[in-house]
């Protein structure tokens, strides 16, 4: 168990240094980010002296060991955009694009698994088709282009909703919520969909699927035989077996969910940390963008963390030889 | 002959013949699929020559000549002029390039991994396993626009036109191998405990002859599913990321291209040089899907993702 | 029924989004300050919300007129011709409650000359600021700058005792690897104070009780609810659903729906910024084109046909939708040494064009790279591509690279482009400024920004005269001089000036500033 | 009364090639304290029986026709909620498969508890109590801790035991045991059939035991049943049936059981069952394919010599090797095969006589000792070509006809394979000629060559494997269970075709079974082994009659037995 532990954190520190290097790697190509700091009345000189400054003009690897050294020190480097520190920008911009992530993943899971159940139970049938196709329409269709078809009908035309932002926040000293106030909760229902559509249709396939292949094991019809009420078989019985395997895929998909926030972020201005990003790459804001990612893989591995331990948590056959 | 004999009298086929949703969302794929092959026969403007373009044309409206040159566009004209309905032509062509070449990029690596690391397993297993885990840890969009960063400084200046296409492939390929592996792993696992391997090894078969020979063709099943699905999520992966402004060139675009230049006229009354590039790519998008859907329920495998 | 619950739904909204109140304003626009450290950044959004805050010695009011701001008055001195003195206005205050007096403004222009401050090119000809009295400020040039208070209107004064108290002296340094206070705070003597800002997100500003111009300007808003709005649909989502009342940066696609609004308006006024596209005509040879050993943009004649071929009328009609000015030269319209004869379009003719491409030898044309950014200017990717369809009628086949202004314009002082989209604002409003940076030969501190080698040892030196030239009637001789070379040697290729527009609620009333810097102390409610 | 009663049941299964009858008028009764054993071949439509009284048919299953009684009141006709009240409650079932009866993520008592709530008006504790003294009923020691485990942690037998609990749980008045015992290993199996008679008798329960296997139906079985196509053949006594059967599938049925007390030379033909093809035909081996590759000296050594093998399995992987488990697959075994002979190998489920089988073959390489084929080293050998020469006369049917055939080649693909890649034969031509020979050898028909393998039955198949194993001219063939998975009538043809391969081809024999009258009648010299080591080694009529060690006359006491 611990020699498990002890080889997930030693993967983990490898992926973070591994993400690392490769997103230097590709800050080295996004852009000059002195031309931006600098107006356009500059000179040569300035921009020699500040790209000095910023140590831009040091060899990559020392740029990848001051970063890497930096941040092991809890230091990211100071945005060139907002000349704040990093770190602070990200943790601050952290809690829109959480509780967007938490609130889409959440409405996901519950509609994923709900219609998942549902079509799994009843494989044939008029609604069965009808969530099936039209959970496809949602795929079918670029995030982007969704968002802005809900802000088209929902805030333009019939003006119920609102189109950008994050409403009213209520600010709890390490953490900014949108969640408490009434605007806050009418902000989140837009991005919300939009984010959440996609990975609700994935987890409903899943559920679908992995329920059909659980129904048909003898251990359903062995309880079927025993004359357990079908309600039993199926919510206790099948479901349970069933999300087993959907934790993993679904744990993994609030990593993405938290990636996917880019698209959704800055088509409903979410001021998170998905719209931070792509003002940075415009911006060439290195601090930040490196950040960033070092965020999310931090998250992704962290939730990775999580998946594997409630697997071990929920299926007795793992529990005592740690299995795998 | 004996083959699509064969084929036509298989459960799939059968089971193909009697879902109505299977044979429609065929029916449009393949028109759409060979409308995009045959786009510089059909259409009625070539789109990506710029100088037979007229910017005077620009907005003229579906079937309604333009009060300034009197030309008439099917699907009207678009902010360049360019005719839309040839554009959509041409822009399929792109997406389904990109999507196929993403798709069978995806499917070689992930066939090749997946395959080594089931047969070889112990250490080598471990490893490829571990790399498809970091490579899950970059969500698609950001390995894309990863890829897309680093292509631009590797590739010389007189390539680059050529380049956002080809990276376009790369990228939304990488992202995707990582299921495929796990699947053809997945599914060779079973394979190779299955008694015809043993069978193969005494009658002096080398592991390239038993992985290729014999392997790969038992767990095609699968991969012909995730491929399906695949497609789809890679022509609307290009469409998403030609929204963060790494996708195909303006001047030479994909349906994505298209749909994000014709987002921006969504309130101002064109509603063509949007709904008509959308159209088409939901058409195209959800025919493969649910294709996909159909082909996995025929071939109920159990996917392991 | 559907509709009554909608009607119902509409009214909640409205009434917890809170727009309903006469004073407030709520302002939306595509990016964000990038910081409140007045100094720090010289960039239009900055400046735009600082002048809501702090205030220069003197500005430009919304009708681009310069008016006495924290300044009353300003002469040169009668003893030294490189001198200017300011008197100071009298009775103002700091947010905080501190006096303002000269030393306030000595230090702030003085921190405005530190190396990490980013307005100190606007005060490179500064030799000495000197508090020469209470509320008298002199400001001593390396020789006569009779220019110089042009250069003042966005140079904000901050508290000095403030900025000692809070340790934000220093204009903020990226080595240095904090934040400073200045980049959070303000203390300013403005119309507005700040009351809570989120980067990105939203800012909030109220007016100052203790503001000196309460008599002098309307003052009709009372509180400014400040948010970027990145995505162009979304900001003219919002704007359209009420739930912003004001807007710059409206898509010009965009602005008959929203003037067809009952509730919406749009406002117009020429931009100060140009359009154009640079061409390498210096090299020996091109890069990115498929001529070897030539360069086929050093002949004049090829130059001539693409200005020809560039048919501005139908950019302006089609890609603008009427929203621009076409442009003869690369000057906006209110700078020194402008006249209409420079500013008229070449006649679009492609037959010529097609002859004079035969003439220099270029018959069956060739090939070359456009470079182009796609976030910087209005519609700038659009307007390249129907570029390339203009050169192609000529036999020139362009291929068009558009990227991100981060990475399109280092391009261009780098010497990496032979074909380039540019646009350029005279924030001195004369002529001088443009040559310093478009015309001049390319060198270390001037010529900068001039990408098209272009080199003329005449020019040069008549550009460098200007600087201490205090006769104004020589001085603009020679302008025009210059302009004249410039046009025959077709320099550049101007494409159009950009045209402002404003959307707003009826409500608003206002006029467009020609530096799409609106200062909302001069803002009405009707 | 009786207790079931059925009357003219007919069972369809509507399908893409129209509609197939499963069941088709069959009549039958079970009494109170009667086993009544349902027998018949995969096909035969006995286990539709017992789903068709459950009413547990698979979609799009249905029962057309007849009628089913429970003590007099008709069932078949009742609603899903009034039939969930009969299911558990008054007819209990038990599924083959212990292993995946039960489900995995519950406890034992979880799924015990929730059945007698599910049926019984009692509280919490009660239901606790009376589960933890049903798994003492049924066997099962320290019930009070067991309970609170998942069924990964109980045995096989034990799993069967738990399942049989859960049958029992609410007391029904008759239990449906389907193929009870086919997944489970002698000793155990003879264990839990004597549990379903000691319950049947005591609790005066009705039980249908569906089974294939004769021998369980002689030791259990108070009546018997016997299906064929969907119908009932013969309805009877057991001693009846099994002593003097009046139909001829019946006959030919009994006939077909290896019989257990006696060696017979050939199994008789079984009438009705599928076509056994040809008998071999007449080849000329001097002049055949085949032949040329047997001119070696037969000697009346050794073939193979088998001395101190030992095979471990790595299940806990470490960096530290000290921290490593392994599993001793085959324990330090020594045997020899001598030329001609078939050797016997059986023993149960995981005594590792399947892995002596493939290291001798060299699928899994040898963790120690040493082998010898025909004078070659078997394990040191590093020279390639005498090691693909060994291979090549060392082969192997397998015991799973359908996992062992690749489904995506042709049989002609499959049987040339061998040739092709031993370079066996000079071209295409005349492997094709060869493939046709030896599907002709195995009675299967040259035609069969265009077709794939799912166009097959198991007893085709093991054809199909065996003229495989035959393209490489091996000397010594190895059959792992080849007959396990099939039909007592296919496997009498099956074992018929191997005698009389052998005989013509002069093939050494390696025989792994599980099944003790295959073993006799099968092997010369019979192995057995258990958890790795080989016990006893000795001459086929020697070990039936007089067993040496003791677990061999345990296994040979548990054989289930059938006087005819």
């Amino acid at each position: 168990m611990i020699s498990h532990i002890l080889k997930r954190a030693f993967q983990s520190v490898l992926v973070l240094f591994v993400t690392g290097l490769v997103a230097f790697a590709m800050f080295r190509f996004v852009g000059d980010p002195v031309e931006n700091m600098l107006g356009q009345e500059r000179t040569e000189a300035e921009v020699e002296r500040l790209r000095e400054q910023l140590g831009l003009n040091d060899p990559f690897l020392v740029q990848y060991w001051d970063f890497i050294s930096g941040a092991l020190r809890g230091d990211m480097g100071v945005s060139f955009r907002q000349g704040r520190p990093a770190l602070e920008i990200i943790l601050e911009r952290l809690p829109a694009t959480l509780e967007l992530a938490l609130v889409s993943a959440l409405l996901a899971m519950t509609f994923g698994i709900l219609f998942g159940i549902f079509t799994a139970i009843r494989r044939k049938g008029v609604m069965t088709n009808f969530i099936l196709t039209s959970s496809l329409v949602g795929v079918s269709l670029p995030t982007f282009l969704i968002g802005i078809f809900l802000i088209y009908v929902f805030s333009v035309e019939l003006k119920v909703l609102p189109s950008f932002g994050r409403g009213d926040v209520i600010d709890l000293g390490w953490w900014d919520t949108g969640l408490l106030t009434w605007t806050g909760i009418q902000s989140l229902i837009l991005p919300a969909i939009t984010l959440g559509l996609y990975q609700m249709t994935l987890i409903m396939r899943l559920v679908r699927s992995e329920m059909s292949e659980v129904l048909r094991q003898d251990y359903i019809r062995f309880a079927r035989a025993r004359g357990l009420p079908e309600k039993a078989i199926n919510f206790r019985h099948a479901v349970k077996n069933t999300l087993i395997p959907v934790i993993t895929v679904a744990g993994l998909q609030i990593g993405s969910i938290i990636a996917f926030s880019i698209i959704t972020e800055t088509v409903f201005q979410w001021p998170g940390v998905g719209l931070l990003f792509i003002d940075s790459i415009q911006f060439v804001d290195i601090p930040v963008m490196a950040s960033y990612l070092m965020l999310i893989s931090v998250m992704f591995v962290g939730i990775n963390f999580l998946v594997d331990m409630a697997y071990l948590a929920i299926d007795p056959r793992l529990r005592e030889s740690k299995g795998h | 002959m004996d083959m699509v004999k064969r084929a036509f009298e298989s459960d799939l086929f059968w089971s193909f013949r009697h879902s109505p949703v299977a044979i429609i969302s065929f029916v449009v794929a393949v028109t759409l699929i060979l409308a995009a092959v045959f786009a510089p026969l059909l259409a009625p403007y070539n789109p990506f020559d710029p100088g037979s373009l007229n910017l005077m044309n620009g907005f003229s409206q579906p079937m309604v000549p333009n009060a300034l040159t009197g030309d008439s566009f099917l699907m009207g004209a678009d902010d360049q002029g360019r005719d839309v309905f040839s554009t959509i032509l041409y822009g399929m062509r792109i997406s389904l390039f990109v999507g196929f070449a993403a798709v069978i990029f995806a499917l070689v690596i992930g066939i090749i991994l997946g395959l080594t690391s089931a047969y070889a397993g112990g250490r080598v297993e471990a490893i490829i396993m571990r790399i498809a885990d970091v490579q899950l840890t970059f969500p698609s969009i950001l390995v894309a626009m990863l890829v897309f960063g680093i292509a631009k400084g590797f590739t010389p200046v007189h390539l680059r036109d050529q380049m956002a296409i080809w990276v376009l492939i790369v990228s939304i390929g990488l992202s995707d191998w990582v299921q495929f592996a796990r699947v053809v792993r997945g599914a060779a696992l079973v394979e190779k405990k299955k008694e015809y391997v043993e069978a193969a090894i005494l009658i002096g078969r080398g592991p390239l002859g038993i992985v290729f020979r014999h392997i790969l063709p038992n767990v095609l099943s699968p991969v012909l599913v995730i491929a399906t699905i695949s497609l789809a999520l890679a022509i609307i992966a290009e469409a998403t990321l030609s929204f963060l402004g790494v996708g195909a060139p303006p001047t030479e675009p994909s349906l994505g291209t298209l749909i994000r230049i014709g987002q921006g006229y969504l309130f101002s009354g064109e509603w063509w040089i949007l709904f008509f590039p959308a159209m088409t790519l939901l058409m195209l998008a959800l025919s493969v899907n649910l294709l996909g859907d159909w082909l996995r329920d025929a071939l109920n495998p159990k996917l392991d993702d | 029924m559907q509709k009554k619950l909608i009607i119902a739904a509409q009214a909640l909204l409205l009434a917890t989004t809170g727009f309903a109140s006469a004073e407030t304003l709520n302002w939306a626009r595509a990016g964000d300050s990038l910081t409140l450290d007045p100094h720090a950044q010289n960039e239009g959004p900055t400046h735009a919300l600082a002048h809501q805050i702090y205030e220069p010695l003197l500005l430009r009011d919304m009708t681009g007129e310069i008016v006495p701001g924290l300044a009353t008055e300003w002469t040169p001195s009668p003893d030294n011709p490189n001198v200017w003195v300011f008197k100071l206005r009298e009775g103002v205050t700091f947010h905080d409650g501190a006096d303002f007096d000269s030393e306030d403004a000595e230090f702030s222009l003085n921190r405005a000359m530190t190396p990490n401050s980013a307005m100190k090119e606007l005060l490179s000809s500064v030799k000495e600021v000197r508090a020469s009295g209470a509320y008298t400020l002199e400001i001593e040039t390396n020789g006569p700058n009779p220019l110089l208070p042009a250069n003042l209107t966005n140079l904000f004064i901050i508290d000095k005792g403030w900025a000692e108290a809070n340790n934000t002296v220093e204009v903020q340094n990226f080595e240095a690897g904090e934040a400073t206070f200045a980049s959070r705070n303000t203390n300013g003597t403005g119309p507005y104070e700040l009351i809570s800002r989120v980067p990105d997100n939203r800012t909030v500003l109220e007016g100052f009780d203790g503001y000196w111009g309460k008599a002098e300007f309307p003052l009709e808003v009372t509180k400014i609810n400040y948010t970027p709005i990145k995505n162009p649909a979304t900001r003219v989502a919002a704007l359209l659903s009420g739930e912003v009342d004001f807007t710059q940066d409206v898509p010009v696609q965009d602005l008959a729906r929203v003037d067809s609004d009952p509730n919406l308006k749009v406002i117009k006024a020429p931009q100060n910024r140009v359009i154009f596209f640079g061409i390498n005509q210096g090299d020996a040879d091109l890069t990115t084109d498929n001529i070897e050993g030539a360069n086929p943009f050093a002949d004049a004649r090829v130059r001539k046909a693409m200005n020809m071929a560039l048919n501005r009328e139908a950019i302006q009609k089609i890609v603008m939708r009427g929203q621009s000015i076409p442009a003869g030269a690369v000057m906006p319209p209110f700078v020194n040494g402008w006249t209409e004869a420079l500013d008229t379009i070449p006649e679009n003719n492609i037959d010529t064009a097609k002859s004079l491409m035969e003439e220099a030898g270029y018959g069956d044309g060739f090939s070359v790279r456009l470079n182009c950014p796609n976030d910087r200017y209005i519609n700038d990717e659009a307007i390249c591509q129907a570029t390339v369809g203009m050169m192609a009628q000529i036999g020139i086949e362009v291929q068009l690279e558009s990227l991100p202004k981060a990475q399109h314009f280092p391009h261009i002082p780098d010497l990496e482009t032979d074909f380039y989209m540019l646009g350029w604002g005279v924030p001195t409003y004369d002529s001088e400024y443009i040559f310093n940076f478009l015309v001049h030969s390319k060198q270390e501190e001037i010529g900068t920004w001039n990408g098209t080698r272009y080199s003329n040892p005449e020019i040069d030196e008549k550009i460098v005269s200007l600087a201490s030239e205090t006769d104004l009637e020589i001085r603009n001789a020679t302008i025009a001089e210059i302009w004249a070379q410039v046009q025959e040697d077709v320099v550049y290729l101007p494409v159009h000036h950009q045209v402002l527009n404003w959307g707003m609620a009826n409500k608003v009333e206002t006029v467009v500033d020609p530096e799409d810097s609106p200062k909302f102390k001069y803002f009405k409610f009707n | 009364m009786a207790l079931l009663d059925i009357k003219n049941m007919r069972v369809e299964f509507p399908g893409r090639h129209g509609v197939f009858t499963s069941v088709n008028d069959v009549s039958l009764y079970v009494n109170e304290g009667e086993i009544l054993g349902l027998v018949g071949e995969s096909g035969a439509g006995k286990s539709t029986i017992g789903n068709a009284v459950m009413g547990l048919l698979q979609a799009p299953g249905r029962m057309s026709e007849g009628e089913v009684r429970l003590n007099g009141e008709r069932i078949d006709q009742l609603s899903e909620i009034d039939m969930r009240s009969i299911r558990g409650k008054r007819i209990g079932m038990i599924f083959q498969d212990p292993m995946t009866s039960l489900n995995p993520i519950e406890t034992i008592e979880f799924q015990l508890v929730e059945t007698i709530l599910a049926h019984l008006d009692v509280s919490m504790s009660e239901a606790r109590k009376r589960a933890v003294e049903l798994l003492e009923q049924v066997g099962i020691p320290e019930a009070s801790v067991r309970i609170k485990q998942y069924p990964h942690q109980f045995s096989g037998g034990m799993r069967q035991r738990v399942v049989i609990a859960l049958a029992l749980c609410v007391e029904p008045e008759l239990i449906i045991a389907d193929e009870p015992t086919t997944a489970l290993d002698v000793t155990i199996q003879a264990q839990i059939l004597q549990l379903i008679k000691d319950m049947c008798k005591s609790r005066k329960l009705g039980v249908i035991l569906v089974t294939h296997d004769m021998g369980v139906i002689a030791e259990t079985a108070d009546r018997v049943a016997v299906m064929y196509r969907g119908r009932l053949i013969e309805l009877g006594d057991t001693s009846q049936i099994m002593n003097a059967p009046k139909e001829a599938y019946t006959q030919s049925l009994i006939a077909a059981v290896p019989p257990s007390n006696k060696k017979i030379d050939r199994f008789p033909k079984v009438a009705i069952a599928e076509s056994d093809g040809s008998a071999l035909q007449d080849f000329d081996l001097q002049s055949h394919w085949l032949g040329r590759g047997s001119a070696y000296e037969t000697s009346s050594g050794s073939l193979l010599e088998v001395r101190s093998l030992r095979k471990q399995f790595l299940i806990k992987g470490a960096i530290r090797p000290s921290n490593r488990k392994y599993l001793d697959a085959i324990k330090d075994i020594s045997f020899d095969v001598k030329a001609g002979e078939t050797f016997g190998l059986v023993g149960e489920s995981g005594s590792g006589k399947s892995t002596v089988a493939r290291v001798i073959t060299g699928i899994y390489p040898a963790t120690g000792g040493e082998m010898e084929f025909d004078g070659h080293d078997l394990i040191n050998t590093k020279n390639a070509k005498e090691k693909q020469q060994v291979r090549q006369d060392i082969q192997m049917v397998f015991q799973d006809p359908y996992s062992s055939l690749n489904g995506r080649m042709k049989i002609g693909a499959i049987v040339a394979e061998p040739m092709f890649v031993n370079k066996l034969a000079e071209n295409g031509k005349e492997r094709r000629e060869i493939v046709a020979d030896l599907l002709e050898l195995v009675g299967l028909g040259k035609d069969a060559a265009r077709k794939y393998p799912h166009e097959f039955s198991g007893g085709q198949r093991q054809r199909i494997s065996i003229a495989r194993a035959l393209a490489t001219r091996p000397r010594f063939l190895i059959c792992d269970e080849p007959t396990s998975a099939l039909d007592v009538s296919i496997q009498a043809q099956i074992l018929n075709l191997l005698k009389d391969l052998q005989d013509q081809l002069k093939l050494t024999l390696l025989f792994i079974s599980h099944d003790l009258p295959v073993i006799r009648q099968m092997c010369d010299r019979v192995g057995v082994m258990r958890f790795g080591d080989l016990v006893e080694v000795s001459e086929t009529e020697a070990l039936f009659e007089h067993p040496q060690h003791s677990y061999t006359q345990t296994l040979i006491g548990r054989m289930p037995r059938f006087a005819k």
